[in-house]
Parts: structure tokens; C-alpha cells; sequence
């Protein structure tokens, strides 16, 4: 299980690559990868987006980010789990956040990403500024998953 | 005793900085030390609140030396 | 959207980034990529395998994948939409299939590639046979998702 | 007219060939179809058709030409 904040731009697929091969114990074991990637787009309620400040809490956010995965290796049979979370400035098209998870069967791998995806959403602390056309602005509420 | 405080995101920005150091009696809950450092501002109803860390509910007792964080709704991932 | 068959290993990643590539029209576009890997395991019901058959019937296999797709992207306002699946012979740790969907928003994300791999399992038609300790064996059902 | 079966997978392996040609009369039914061949085998319950590569129910009738599949359950993904 690994859980990372990266302060730069990161790319997803060069990213689960590198921890697989990190992992090549496992190869052989798992049957199932379920991945989500979330990017930032370059819209939002129809405004042009052109930045984004992701703020968080530096200590809380990491300790509620393993939280949030542990609970769910408790609830499903996971070989693995990987999630990386951006923070500071993002351009549209960034990559915002990954959350992958390795199992044996499909069903697990599943529901164990789309949990930690809404459990991360409504509990770990980040926050986005969006720099809109109209001016800046934090965005109040995320949508529902 | 002393407690540490902290605001983020846009409560931080409406209330002018990132922190507050306070000095409260023993057995103040989480919803007094706002009322003692910000009488005249009612805590928003959608504010979450934390101590140490952890999720904490406006109810909660602090001791001395916690971290007490108040935080509009998370909008991550 | 882009369906297909290969008689050879492929890398899931790699096939990822080079699709990316070729759809750089949708950078900005997209806020959630979804992604499952099927991966060959080295054991089945306690058996070891050392090897794998997946048959499938030429024509038909394509034919009823291209058509789950369409329903998906009828069902959920995708952007684009990934699935290659390997057919032949397989050896442990093989990558079997591989189903990705780009849309705006994660839920929708998350429920068209759970369903694309839902309709493959029951309705695309392929067949594995696998080599175990005790000799061949065709797969005579898939676990439910 | 004429139709054109194949078998697949633990079927085609259980019957010893990959398809048949067969004539057979107008409106003749899928089952008919394996009932005509197999005489002898009961088409097994979980056993899945296809008429020229859509899923069809043994009910359906076939068409001078069309390719009919019996398959049993598919195991991919």
C-alpha cells in the first residue's frame, strides 16, 4: 500500500508502471486492476478554466488518505493499493488524482477503488481554487459520485 | 491551558489569516474556542472541525496543547 | 472508441498512453478516466496453471463487443471509450483484457466500465482453456462481478 | 436450403468437429437444427446459440445460408 501527495505534475501510467514493477511479487497473484484517474478539466459549470490551487492540510490529509485505504483493505481481500494525490498549482488536462487497486477478482478490485475514490472525496482535506474567467473562486461542494 | 488553531481554504481567507493561538479553562469544547476567538461570527453551519488531526464534532472536549482545525466541506480528487 | 483482439501479449499501460496520444483532442475534456485490468492468474480453485487458451469466434467476438460499447456510451455520455482483449495462448501474468472509458465526471466513469466488463464476462464469446497440475480443463463458468 | 453450424470450445471438443453443413427445409427452428444433426445428444441446458453471430433462442427460425453456433457459456474477460 502506498499513499503519496506530489507538489509537481505526475503522470498515472508512468507511475502504476513503475510501482508494478516495484511489486513483481505479486505478478501471477492478482487478477484484477480497477484504476481511476481524475484530471483536471479546463471548464467548470461553464466557465474556462485556466488554474487551479489545490490546498490541503499538511499531516491531516496524509493521515486521513491511509485511513481512508486501510478501512478498505479491511473490507476487501487487496494485494495492493496505490494513491497519489496532487497539491499546489494544477493546469487543465493535469492529472488530479490516482487510486488503483490489485486483487484477485474482479468484483473486489471494483468496489474497493470506487470506495476510497467517494471516501477520498468527502474526507480527505484538499481544497480547489479554480482561477475562472470571472475570477477566482473555491469550489464549495464536490459533486455527488 | 493552550490551544492551537487553525483555518483553511476559504474560512481562512474570510477571516484574515491561517491561525490562533488561545488560552481557554479545561474542558472547552471545540464550539467554545471558536466563540471565544470569533464572538461575533457564527460558525458556518457546513464548517467541519478537527482536533489532532482527526474528524471531532463541535461538542468535543480539547486538552491542552491540541490542535484544533476548523475547514469548509473538502473538495478533492 | 476502439475495440480489439490481439493474438499476442500487450501491455496495458503502454496501449493506454499510446490511445491517449492519438485522442490529445480530449485533454481538458475528461475529468475521469476509469480503467480494469484482467490479468491471467497462476492459480485457479488450488490448481496451479501454467498455462492458458482463450478461444473466441471470429466475427461474432467483435461484433458483440463493438455492440456493448454502444450501449455503454448510449447509457452514460462517455468521451471515448478502450478495450482490447487478448485471444490465444497465455501464460501467467498475462494481461487478458483491458476495458478504459474517458467521460467528465467520475460516476459515470466508474458505472460504464463496470458494466462494459459485466456485458463482456456474460455475453462476448470466448472460451479459456487452462493447462493445470491435473491436466487441461475448459472454464466452465465466470464468478459473478 | 442449406445452413452453416459450428461448435465451439468444450462443445466442439465433446462432438469431435468444429461445424456441419446441413440441409434442412424452410423454417426449420435452431433446435431443429441440432436435432437433426444429433440425433442421439440432447443439446445440453446451459448451451448458447447464435444465428449469423447474434444470440438467438432455439425458437428462432433460420434462413437459407444463415450460420448458426452452439456454444456453451462464455468464460472470457
Amino acid at each position: 500500500m502506498k499513499i503519496e501527495l506530489r507538489a509537481e505534475p505526475f503522470d498515472p501510467l508512468a507511475e502504476l508502471q513503475r510501482h508494478q514493477v516495484e511489486r513483481l511479487e505479486l505478478k501471477g497473484r492478482y487478477g484484477a486492476t480497477a484504476i481511476f484517474i481524475g484530471t483536471m478539466r479546463d471548464y467548470s459549470d461553464r466557465l474556462s478554466i485556466g488554474r487551479m490551487m489545490l490546498e490541503h492540510y499538511p499531516g491531516m490529509t496524509e493521515r486521513q488518505l491511509r485511513k481512508l485505504v486501510e478501512i478498505a483493505s479491511q473490507q476487501w481481500p487487496l494485494l495492493d493499493a496505490l494513491v497519489i494525490h496532487r497539491v499546489g498549482e494544477l493546469r487543465p488536462s493535469d492529472p488530479i488524482v490516482l487510486v488503483a487497486v490489485w486483487s484477485a477478482h474482479r468484483a473486489e478490485a471494483f468496489a474497493a477503488c470506487r470506495s476510497i475514490m467517494e471516501e477520498l472525496k468527502s474526507k480527505a482535506p484538499f481544497w480547489k481554487r479554480e482561477d475562472t474567467a470571472a475570477g477566482p473562486r473555491w469550489v464549495e461542494r464536490n459533486t455527488p459520485g | 491551558m493552550t490551544v492551537y488553531v487553525k483555518y483553511f481554504a476559504s474560512l481562512r481567507d474570510r477571516l484574515g489569516r491561517a491561525g490562533d493561538q488561545v488560552s481557554v479553562a479545561e474542558t472547552t469544547t471545540v464550539a467554545e474556542i471558536w466563540a471565544t476567538l470569533w464572538p461575533e461570527i457564527a460558525l458556518p453551519s457546513n464548517t467541519l472541525a478537527a482536533v489532532n488531526m482527526e474528524y471531532a464534532s463541535l461538542q468535543q472536549s480539547v486538552r491542552d496543547g491540541d490542535e484544533v482545525a476548523f475547514f469548509p466541506p473538502v473538495t478533492g480528487g
